[in-house]
């Protein structure tokens, strides 16, 4: 499936949103994700299906003012 | 002070942006004595995930962490910003923002009030980032806010308390609410004269991570907001035009 | 900061008139952390002698003293009172006041030069009570000061630094000698600024006497002090015009 | 003698400045003197007459800023 | 200028309140040399029916009127107001106030918005009072309001600019907007440097009616505001911090 | 006003120095309606005899001059200046320069007095470039001189009035000296202010000079010294902290 | 009939809003009026009838800053 | 002689100010002058003998602030 993750197209095996941040390295990160500008929870993400075009967004703490 | 039940020590609170180097920042965070640091959520890159490790350095300094919604431009990025907070950093606590102009990076006030009552009405705890308008204040407690945030000058200026008239205007309209000068104070007077007012805290960043040495000046800046704090309890004297003698001036002997 | 050979820990001098009582002006010095008062010298008056007892209580708090010349407009008096203060006070220190104007009490700087080159050259180390005014600055220098007390604000009225670009100017000018604002302080917020300038010290009296609370206020000016001081060395950020955000733009999430 | 203490006349029998700070009671004061406008030094006291009219300044330490 | 695709000769926009009698009032109008006159509706009382001779005196002072909404601190008042004013003064001409705050008569900029949103879908041309704040500046735009009158401190203080980098960012903001300072002008040099940042024209009122002489004041205004707005054409010098000498200092002879 | 016998029109006093040609310099000398410009003596140079043509462009425009010893840091060179300014231009005025510091180009108080005290013995009708000092002026007063020119802020800078409380001080103890302000102005604002302080004229150069436009900058500083002048003598408002609505409150209708 | 008349209670004969302001004796003036709160444009006023209990505003121009 | 005019080396005939002048074509200029830092007068020119080394300063009007 080709998604586009944090702003770069990229191609996955992943169905699920779950399975998308695992197969991305971010399984045990501490991360929030957003599909097409929606927040899902993490207790979502298992149930969050990803279709092809989908922009996944996911972002971990940062410095800020 | 009291910040929507929680009683804070230190009436400091620190950005965590634009320090030198981690190292720097952690030590700046001790120094000041603060107990809150704002943090904020961006797209984790790279295979170094510094995200990861900013976050696990933030809570070896056993501080609370204020995430904010800094670059939002619509209602919409805001909200979401603040869901996804408060799962990552759990915590109700969010540092408002809707930006409504790039270049002064002042809020819009609409947005800022719509944005506060979707989150107050979703039990966040909202740190607006607002002006000085009163109107604008007044919507944003009816909102839900128990905490008013005004800019002391737009970010990162450094320009100190642009509209005092108007900060401390706010200061009496609202006795009761805790207010905190967010943004613009470049340094300790500043933020002395923001509590010589009365204010309650103060919120900034730049100030400290861009001084020559940071840690030096987290420290300075947390001993001028206890002095202005103390100051403001103490009573200030009034100020006057004319000139009043400290020495009395009975008794002055006679040797022209 | 070393004056006239005397290393001094706290760069606060503070003045010991017009205070509610005599014991909440010890206290008040005791906040203060001060090592430095300044005393005058009055006619001995009345079966009570009050002068002997505020000696007493004076000497009781361990500070050295400064007495001043408070009240003196021409040289003779100011000299004259300058010899009495030293066999009094046992001290070389004089604050050198020669008033110009019963309004403004501001020196007469031609009165001030004269004075002080007439003490200097009879030993005294003198601390003169002068303007921004550099061409009376390098007299006062040339005359044997090795000190500069220029006033921030007329004495009493607390309005603060009333000449910022003038006493900025004095400091660049004189990088060497010790430079103290004299008068005029009314808040910890002004105090902190002119530390900030890169003065040396503050010497103040009415702001702590006649606030509310004169002991918590001389512990807040003390504090604020200190706070200027350690910002001066750090090297404050440099204010700007346009906003700077702190959080980074980089990374940011699209959620719009 | 009729001498000013501080602006005020006063009559006294002392003939030296010393005497006459002992006459008024500041023997064992804090005090520093002036006669007719010129100081005088606490050692000088002893070998300083005063005459009819003189003017005689006595001070002490007192609060000051 | 151009306001609604009327040219206006004079920068000046006069308020008709506050005069020590009706005939000063007249002479003031025409000292100013203003174009456009201020005027309210209020209950027409008494038997002397005050509101018909003053209506007849402006008539006779041929200039045109604006009418505000003074007092009005809801949506509903306002635009209330704004229709009874069309009817009676017979222009689509409206100033919008409403009031936020009762204390520093601030313009509540929500209720701003609002009526500013019907009474320009309803044909008014709207000259809104409001604030120096970008985000309600451009929903007022948004609005339709072709005019934007920030005040420059608040109503009848007399205080001048009190947010001098607000004023020039809404300038830069919008640089084809007629904007006009309304409220706060206390003195001819204050109206000077409104127009000095760009301004088109100020509107002002107190400042004339209770001054010792109002007519020679409002000849004043009038003066200060072209000297102002020739600056503004003719490009100010930039200030700077160092000295430098305007007399040439090559050539200088040599008589040491 | 009266300057030392002679009836003067206009405020404003015009320097000569850094047009961009002598032909723009006369055109600004006309616009401005000086009825006085300052000059300076250089060493005359080259075949081109450039002090001639300015001198004979000068005579052609039909004001009076007022020479001045800029540079001169000695009073030897600025009484020796001041005698060969009168041998040329004919004049027993001179406007009196003695500089103290090269950066600030602030006056040398000492050498200032001293020099006045010669030149006004040897009949010179002497303008002295002073401070705001009151001490100063006094013995600028006493050593003849019947004009007192304090310095706005350093020459060239166009930072406006530095110090207004030192400015109206002056003007109070002085009530009537003739005060001008000397240096600084930058815009017709400050010229303005100036005015309405009570002073009674104003001598610029740099802020004209080096305007993108000088003949109309010339036109409006001389608008709004007049501008000033007038406020001044209608009396101007007292500013007020609190609000007060100018349109009345009484006879409102109620719309709610 | 019973009306507020500016604020204040009046007994009218009227019973158009044009005819009380004629009764009041604002017939020819330059006057805006409303009733209970909302504007009456003068070409309504004929057709506008009052009842008991209504109020009436009745503005004129007046100084504004 | 050998002379100083406005700070450059010159040799002149001249033995007074006066001639000095001409010689330098300020006959009919609107000029000041000193010798040695010290004014003289245009009346005082004739009889104002040069030395060698003399330093002459010769003004004229030039703008000023």
């Amino acid at each position: 499936m080709n998604v586009i993750v944090n702003g770069s197209p990229q191609e996955l095996c992943a169905t699920t949103l779950a399975q998308a941040l695992d197969e991305l390295g971010y399984g045990a990160a501490t991360v929030a994700s957003a599909v097409n500008g929606r927040f899902v929870r993490a207790v979502s993400r298992d149930i969050t299906a990803l279709a092809d075009g989908d922009a996944i967004e996911i972002v971990a703490p940062m410095q800020g003012g | 002070m009291n910040l929507y039940g929680i009683e804070v020590a230190s009436r400091l609170l620190l950005g965590t942006a634009r320090y030198p180097s981690p190292a720097i920042l952690a030590d700046a965070v001790r120094a000041s004595g603060t107990g809150i640091v704002t943090v904020s959520l961006r797209r984790e890159a790279g295979p170094q995930r510094g995200g990861q490790a900013f976050w696990a350095m933030i809570r070896d300094l056993g501080v609370r962490v204020l995430p904010n919604t800094a670059g939002c431009h619509s209602v919409k990025e805001a909200v979401t910003t603040a869901h996804m907070a408060r799962e990552v950093f759990d915590t109700p606590w969010v540092k408002l923002e809707v930006i409504g102009d790039a270049d002064t990076l002042q809020p819009d006030v609409f947005g800022l009030v719509e944005a506060a009552a979707i989150l107050c009405a979703d039990g966040f705890e909202v740190f607006p980032y607002t002006t000085e308008d009163l109107s604008v204040a007044e919507r944003l407690v009816e909102a839900g806010c128990r905490i008013l945030m005004p800019w002391g000058a737009p970010i990162g200026t450094g320009k100190g308390l642009n509209n005092v008239l108007g900060l401390r205007t706010l200061r009496a309209h609202f006795p009761e609410v805790p207010l905190i000068v967010d943004a613009g104070i470049g340094l300790p007077s500043h933020a002395a004269a923001a509590m010589e007012l009365g204010y309650d805290g103060i919120l900034l960043n730049t100030a400290v991570a861009r001084a020559g040495d940071p840690i030096a000046m987290a420290g300075a800046m947390a001993t001028a907001i206890e002095a202005g704090r103390a100051a403001f309890l103490a009573g200030p004297m009034e100020p006057r035009d004319m000139a009043s003698p400290s020495t009395p001036m009975i008794g002055q002997a006679v040797l022209g």
